[in-house]
């Protein structure tokens, strides 16, 4: 847990964020003695550019859930924006402005999300899940079982050539994303309204936090970011279809669990997640370099998931038994499951 | 195929290290390629590795980017792909090819200007003729309503096919044959099964389920037979024998096709190969032996503008009469009863005939 | 504002006023489908959604019991279609295996898989959505990998398998009831009776309604934790074997994202995921009410690419107006009666005290 | 008393939390039918000892003997096993259970069936005879504060103990169910029971107690037979020097009109509220537990809106639905439930002062200047006398009466026009105590408005120039200082004479 205001602080660093860096310290290490292709300026680039998206999103998805909600609607609203821009091409729109209506697409979604959550006090998980299939659904009736290619040349290159230095331009956004969510998760007000929020949502409204404008604003930041992901992932995949980035949201949630952020909210931070990409990332990487693919690859990465809290915590619970045996004998311990304590 | 009189021998023994990339793992026809790929992959005595990789159901597209990319940079020397992703694959495979490496699509093709050639499976023209034909076979010159089980919106072979029997339908003898609706199954059983239901419910007068998925084929059979809809309702389409047996001996599934896939991965391996070694070039016209399979013609692909590719050939219309045989594994082409060829119309007639004789 | 000094009769709890609101939101849905589509109430549609919802019915009780503590099983959709796989697999491989047993294996399956999350969350202290996420890699991973792609299919299923599917167990009028329905009725009563009437459905409420509190209340929460897992493996376990009776054809992508399914039913139903409230009958409503919509929305002869977008659409909606509904009853309650009395009694101290009267019979 | 038989001792317990030695080698007996009670200043320790006690906590050292027999303790079940059971400083309900359940989950054991029927006919036996009425139906969720309280009484008292460990049960109780508290304990003590009692509240103290320890900084100072300690030596030694006199209010200058509230009213709730308070006036608030008075005050700052009347603030009619609202007024609340509305727990004690003035703390790029925030809290902690290492600390480690000074302190801060107190001095001891009514008192010269609830009588006549008392959401009068005695406002709060419940006056 974090002992400073926003969260971000030394003693939490010693922990979750440490053991994060050590994993994938480990990670790196084999990845360079197995494969002599990791450390190769392009397949490093590689290494963020094949899921350069879905971390985008994942920051935003980390404030969504410090506050205490969720958005699973992320991958579909991706998938709508680039639709919804592709079929205003494809109806004659210029380029340039039909890739405005995609972000408008995805300010809409966010309204309709944020208005739901907000102000009729749903549940996140349910709308956002309505919202999974609708959204989705919207970009199939935009598209039907047609692929949209229709790309400008010049927005492809944007995708696939570099735009600053070697980095092409969806990382360029990455980076400049990650230090502006930075500065707003834990040195702004705004940042510090999530955390608190996602602490303890009642105190947070006694204490005169316009918590529905901030929840409001999480959402619409969310779907604006997600559309603009879809719109780089256009630009990366040359072309369109309904069923564009179908699936990213379990990928982005599990980027930000890893990273330490709880599931309840109010605790996490975007070192843990930055961390948590790098190591995702490089895990793929390396696996995929090694032949390891599907299934296989999820697997591996889900028994990381698991034993990276695990082995901690076996070690914690240890040395907590040994400490009681100092003065009882009797070594059965009750008590409850972390995750549910609030 | 087998035109030209002196068609190029492949060099055995070099070493190219391969990639064999399905639309996903987890389904028998992959598999099925990927023995016929190894089967090659023994005969010409490569010293480099074939590997067999390939994405989750839920995550193909982007999958598919990660392990081209992938392959890429390991300088893997040639890649085999079942496009699963429509033409979002293209800037990678574009990579590829950019990087030397031999790109071919097998199955389902890729954007002409992301590939070398397309080992097509069939002739998607002829493909869709023939399921115009089961079609009109299976519920009679009477006609009625019929629709399409396919697997999703996004897979290019399927939409192919779709469209090419729409093409076909065209001709004034499939007149009262109603294409009423085109759902999909995403390749999975329980969807497919609910696809198939859905469909029923929808269409209460619906006389046929034309399945072009070796997965929804045999799950909208055992609905019918389930809801004992089989006198009303029958399910044609692209199937593996042995999961179709009882559903074709028991009438609810009359008549499916398929092409041997050990064949599509063996012959697919044998053509990169030979392109990875310089054997052919990879232009059109070029004839090149392909081990116990032939000789085939390397051709312009008359679906895709700018597209080249070679044809495997036959495929097998089952019934009752020859399901059996085939279902204890999928057998070779050769051994089958009825076989056609990419013109096939001589043998279509006679397998037709040997249905109606019942 | 005059104060009643008999005691009341409770009045309608908020749980009993979600189901109510559940079952008139389906009735609505019914209603307005029944003007949309000709014919729409048949017998077949009858059958459609009760054979449609029963996998999910199965399920969804076994989540209940884990969200219910504040956790989540996210590996269901695996372990239904990994118990599925692998039985479907073992009877193929011998037909003659007994049905009992074969039932029981992937009840016994399912609940050693629950087991493995159960143990992890509960005595590992991981939180329950990683190690779940987790699991749904890993146990898929699993069965893709010794599956060696290979389908099952009705081929080579026993006959009985491949009937059970198609038998009634009775008909009401024209409404046919297919006996694969008997273990999700029986499962939802079973459970709600649990709930209601044993210590351990209780205290399931009270450690998700507050894990601190039910620390210092002493429960031993590890444990009714980890059995509510492997309760809620083993009932996917029973739902994977009917999936395999249902659907026969088999890929190792079985039932894949069916957890998501769940997880909406769930808590379309009144299920909260911050634990502590939801009830079985709810989770019921939650799953026949989405499957309502599903199956309704097929019969509008609607196109296939509108069918998405509809369901988003009426989910919902649903979910909305419940939360109307429910506003609405519990304001008109609450102004009827006074507020959380805490009112001085009128009764005298008695100098006894009643010890330790035990609620359980 | 002599005869006592002792059933538990804990003998040299130390317990150290990071730099914080909350107990330093105490010891302590309880004895078979006697009423032992705690005192100390707030983080003294006492909450700390009985969590090792009911195996909550376990200690760095010393040990535990019931009956002679050394024992473990290393959980809650454990503890309840030896016949120990704890109503905690903080109500622990379980929000989704009702009341009769919350009463009894402790007993369900494993086997069996619940008798539902059964159960609340024991729990509404049980809240009887506590002498509250209580729908035992209802959800625990919303229940106030004051209910939660009782709830776990009754939780405690059904069970059958041997030792019954009771932390500021009083605390938010008034006089009236204070007193049928202690008829209750004193039953127990007859059975006996031992009990251990904690409380803040001197005049209780003397009133229930064989026995009185004190603790000072986690150190025993004294323990002795009640009879032995008189408040004065009591008061030395918990604070560590002599104390002044107890509660003061000047008489303040009226200022203008502030805030006049017309006929407020909450349908189900409160009705027919009629008040004015003027600048530099402290109007408190009296009433029975569940009276209706923080339903008022909930309705003033916006966080339950009212459905009827007239707010008039500062000459303007004003609705004020949220406190965002209310806190742009000048309005400040300070919530009665510190841990559910009162504090973000996990937080650090100055990010939880700075929240309701954070753009105060802001630079012009909307940062946050630490070191201002910083800066701001470490002078509420030495004026409010907060108990805590650093004021990094997370609230949630501090101690009970520590926390309620950090709410104290971030309201404070804000420097309101209204100052609306709910039960402030709630689990905070007597020299804080003080200490916090010469704030009161400075704040209304300096002419802030203060509107003053508590449960402690003595308090509110102390303190407010004019007493309004309610009864069952209805205002029952407004007393001035003159005849604000004690017997009229436990009449006016109880009810009209003829109505039984006098009997208690
Ligand atoms: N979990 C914890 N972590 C760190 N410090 C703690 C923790 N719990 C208590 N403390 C510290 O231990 C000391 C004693 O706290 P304790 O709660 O026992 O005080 P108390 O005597 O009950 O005070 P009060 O009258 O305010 O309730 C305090 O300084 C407190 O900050
Ligand atoms: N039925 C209820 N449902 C929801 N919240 C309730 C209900 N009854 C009371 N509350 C809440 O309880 C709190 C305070 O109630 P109330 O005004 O009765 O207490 P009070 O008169 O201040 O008594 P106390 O002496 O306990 O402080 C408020 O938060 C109020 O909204
Ligand atoms: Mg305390
Ligand atoms: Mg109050």
């Amino acid at each position: 847990m974090s002992n400073n205001a926003n969260g971000l602080n030394l003693r939490f660093l010693r922990s979750w964020e440490g053991l994060l860096t050590l994993i994938l310290v480990i990670v790196v290490l084999l990845n360079i003695r197995l494969s002599p292709f990791f450390l190769h300026g392009d397949n490093l680039i590689n290494l963020f550019g094949v899921s350069i998206e879905k971390i985008i999103v994942a920051l935003t998805m980390t404030f969504i859930i410090i506050n205490g909600e969720i958005d699973l609607s992320v991958a579909s609203v991706m998938g709508l924006a680039a639709s919804f821009m592709a079929w205003l091409t494809d109806k004659g729109m210029a380029f340039p402005t039909a890739l405005l209506f995609g972000l408008l697409i995805g300010l809409v979604c966010g309204l309709i999300n944020g208005f739901l959550i907000a102000y009729l006090e749903l549940p996140s998980l349910v709308v956002t899940l309505a919202g999974l299939i609708a959204y989705r659904g919207v970009a199939r009736i935009l598209l039907e079982d047609r692929s949209f290619t229709g790309i400008p040349p010049w927005y492809n290159d944007l995708g696939t050539q570099p735009f600053l230095g070697p980095l092409p331009l969806a990382l360029v956004i990455f980076f400049v994303l990650f230090a502006v969510a930075i500065v707003v998760l834990h040195f702004s007000a705004f940042g510090r309204y999530v955390f608190v929020i996602g602490n303890n949502k009642d105190a947070a409204r006694m204490s005169g936090v316009q918590v529905r404008r901030i929840k409001m604003m999480l959402f619409i930041a969310s779907s604006l970011v997600a559309a603009l992901a879809g719109l780089l992932y256009v630009s990366r995949l040359g072309a369109v279809r309904a069923s564009i980035a179908e699936g990213f949201e379990l990928d982005i949630i599990t980027i930000v669990l890893l990273g330490g952020v709880s599931i309840f909210g109010g605790t996490g931070t975007l070192v843990g997640v930055g961390l948590s990409i790098l190591l995702i990332l490089s895990l793929r990487n390396g696996m995929s370099l090694a032949g390891v693919t599907g299934n296989t690859q999820n697997s591996i990465i889900g028994l990381i998931l698991i034993l990276s809290v695990l082995i901690p915590n076996l070690a914690q619970q240890a040395n907590q038994t040994w400490k009681r045996r100092e003065y009882v004998s009797r070594p059965k311990e009750q008590s409850i499951t972390r995750e549910s304590l609030p | 195929r087998a035109q030209s009189a002196d068609p190029i021998k492949a060099t055995k023994g070099k070493k190219i290290d391969m990639v064999l990339l399905p639309k996903f793992l987890g389904i028998i026809v992959f598999d099925q390629a990927n023995q016929g790929a190894q089967e090659a992959h023994k005969e010409l005595g490569n010293t480099g590795k074939l590997e067999f990789l390939g994405p989750t159901a839920d995550n193909s597209v982007a999958g598919q980017i990660e392990i081209i990319k992938a392959a890429t940079t390991r300088g893997v020397n040639a890649i085999m792909i079942s496009n699963n992703a429509g033409d979002q694959l293209v800037p990678a495979a574009k990579d590829a090819l950019a990087k030397g490496m031999k790109v071919v699509s097998w199955d389902s093709p890729i954007a002409p200007d992301g590939e070398n050639l397309f080992v097509s499976q069939v002739d998607f023209g002829a493909l869709g003729k023939t399921m115009a034909d089961m079609v009109l076979d299976i519920i009679g010159p009477n006609g009625g309503e019929w629709a399409f089980l396919s697997a999703s919106p996004d897979a290019a072979n399927q939409n192919a096919w779709i469209a090419a029997t729409k093409e076909a339908l065209k001709d004034p003898k499939y007149a009262k044959l109603k294409l009423v609706d085109v759902v999909y199954g995403n390749d999975k059983p329980e969807d497919s099964y609910k696809a198939a239901q859905g469909l029923v419910d929808k269409y209460p007068n619906l006389k046929l389920i034309m399945a072009p998925t070796s997965v929804g084929a045999p799950a909208a059979s055992k609905f019918v037979q389930d809801e004992k809809l089989c006198d009303k309702v029958k399910v044609s389409g692209l199937a593996v024998p042995s999961e179709m047996l009882s559903y074709t001996k028991n009438g609810c599934a009359p008549e499916f096709a398929l092409w041997s896939f050990v064949d599509l991965g063996y012959l697919t391996y044998y053509t990169t190969y030979m392109l990875a070694a310089g054997d052919i070039k990879g232009t059109e016209g070029e004839t090149f032996a392909a081990g116990r399979m032939g000789n085939y013609t390397i051709e312009k692909d008359p679906g895709r503008k700018g597209g080249l590719r070679i044809v495997m050939g036959p495929f097998t219309i089952y019934n009752k009469d020859n399901v059996e045989a085939a279902a204890g594994g999928p057998a070779p082409a050769a051994t089958m009863a009825a076989t056609m060829s990419g013109t096939m119309s001589a043998t279509m007639a006679a397998t037709m005939s040997a249905t109606k004789a019942k | 504002m005059s104060i009643s000094s008999t005691p009341r009769r409770p009045a309608l709890r908020l749980e009993r006023l979600r189901e109510l609101s559940l079952v008139i939101i389906i009735f609505a849905v019914l209603f307005f489908f029944g003007t949309q589509v000709e014919s729409y109430f048949n017998p077949r549609f009858f059958r459609t959604v009760t054979t449609g919802v029963m996998i999910i019915v199965v399920v969804v009780v076994g989540e209940t019991l884990v969200m219910l503590t504040r956790n989540i099983d996210l590996s269901v959709g695996s372990i239904v279609g990994f118990t599925a796989y692998v039985v479907g697999r073992m009877v193929a491989d011998n037909n003659s295996l007994d049905p009992v047993i074969l039932i029981l294996l992937a009840i016994g399956l399912g609940a050693l898989l629950g087991l493995i999350n159960g143990l992890l969350v509960s005595y590992g202290r991981i939180p329950a959505i990683v190690v779940t996420l987790g699991t749904l890699a890993l146990y898929r991973g699993i069965l893709v990998e010794f599956s060696g792609a290979k389908s099952v299919t009705t081929a080579t299923l026993p006959n009985w398998i491949n009937e059970l599917g198609q038998i009634n167990l009775f008909s009401l009028g024209p409404l046919d009831f297919r006996v694969l329905i008997v273990p999700a009725i029986v499962v939802v009563i079973l459970f709600q009776l649990v709930l209601s009437f044993l210590p351990y459905g209780r205290r399931l409420y009270a450690i998700g309604s507050n894990p601190e509190a039910a620390r210092f209340a002493g429960m031993p929460a590890r444990r009714i934790v980890m059995i509510a897992y492997v309760l809620c493996g083993a009932l996917s376990g029973l739902a994977g074997f009917m999936f395999l009776a249902r659907f026969g054809n088999l890929t190792v992508v079985a039932a894949q994202g069916l957890e998501l399914q769940v997880v909406a039913a769930a808590v379309v139903g009144g299920v909260s995921t911050l634990g502590g409230s939801g009830t079985m009958i709810g989770a019921l409503l939650g799953a026949v009410l989405i499957e309502v919509i599903g199956d309704s929305l097929i019969r509008l002869r609607i196109s296939e690419f509108w069918k998405d977008a509809s369901l988003g659409l009426f989910i919902l909606l649903a979910v909305a107006s419940d939360k109307v509904i429910v506003g609405r009853v519990r304001d008109l309650a609450l102004r009827n009666r006074r507020r959380a009395e805490v009112i001085p009694s009128q009764v005298p101290p008695s100098p006894a005290v009643q010890e330790g009267s035990a609620h359980v019979q | 008393m002599n005869a006592a038989r002792l059933t538990l001792e804990m003998r040299g317990i130390s317990k150290r939390f990071d730099a914080t030695q909350a107990l330093d080698n105490v010891s302590l007996q309880l004895y078979a039918g006697e009423v032992h009670t705690l005192l100390g200043e707030n983080g003294a320790g006492k909450s700390t000892l009985i969590k090792i006690m009911t195996g909550v906590h376990p200690p760095d050292q010393g040990e535990i003997l019931l009956d002679g027999q050394p024992i473990r303790i290393e959980n809650t079940a454990q503890a309840q096993l030896h016949g120990i059971a704890a109503i905690y400083q903080e109500p622990m309900t379980f929000p989704d259970l009702n009341v009769a359940e919350n009463i009894f989950i402790s007993h369900q054991g494993r086997g069996g069936l619940v008798n539902w029927r059964n159960m609340y006919r024991d729990a509404e036996a049980i809240l009887t005879k506590l002498g509250v009425k209580m729908d035992v139906h209802r959800q625990a969720r919303g229940l106030t504060l004051a209910a939660q309280q009782t709830v776990e009484i009754a939780k405690a008292i059904s069970l059958k103990v041997r030792v019954l460990i009771m932390d500021e049960p009083t605390a938010s109780l008034s006089a009236h169910e204070v007193l049928q508290l202690f008829n209750l304990v004193k039953t127990l003590r007859e059975q006996g029971v031992a009990i251990l009692f904690i409380s803040h509240r001197m005049d209780e103290v003397f009133q229930i107690s064989e026995r009185i320890t004190i603790f000072r900084d986690g150190k025993l100072i004294s323990s002795a037979p009640a009879a032995q300690v008189t408040p004065q030596s009591a008061i030395r030694d918990m604070v560590g020097r002599e104390m002044g006199s107890f509660f003061v209010k000047d008489k303040g200058e009226r200022g203008k009109l502030l805030l006049s509230v017309k006929n407020l009213a909450k349908e189900g709730v409160f009705s027919n509220i009629n008040f004015e308070i003027y600048q530099g006036e402290v109007l408190g608030f009296a009433g029975l537990v569940g009276a209706g008075r923080t339903d008022v005050a909930l309705a003033l700052f916006g966080a339950t809106p009212a459905t009827s009347g007239e707010i008039i603030f500062d000459g303007q009619p004003v609705t004020i639905r949220t406190p965002h609202q209310a806190t742009q007024l000048g309005i400040a609340y300070v919530t009665e439930d510190r841990r559910g509305q009162g504090l973000v727990m996990p937080m650090s004690i100055a990010a939880n002062m700075s929240l309701p003035m954070l753009r105060r703390y802001l630079n012009p790029l909307g940062l946050i200047r630490r070191g201002e925030e910083r800066k701001t809290a470490e002078d509420y902690r030495k004026q409010l006398s907060i108990r805590a290492e650093s004021i990094r600390l997370q609230a949630n480690k501090l101690s009970g009466g520590n926390q309620q000074k950090v709410v104290l302190g971030k309201w404070l801060n804000t420097n309101p026009r209204l100052l609306i107190l709910d039960e402030p001095t709630r689990g905070i001891d007597v020299g804080a105590k003080a200490e916090i009514h010469s704030i009161i008192n400075r704040l209304a010269q300096q002419g802030m408005a203060i509107m003053l609830i508590s449960s402690d009588l003595p308090e509110v006549l102390a303190m407010s120039d004019r007493l309004l008392v309610m009864r069952e959401g209805r205002q029952m009068g407004i007393f001035n200082r003159e005849n604000a005695t004690q017997e009229n406002i436990i009449t006016s709060a109880m009810g009209r004479a003829n109505e039984p419940e006098t009997a208690l006056a």
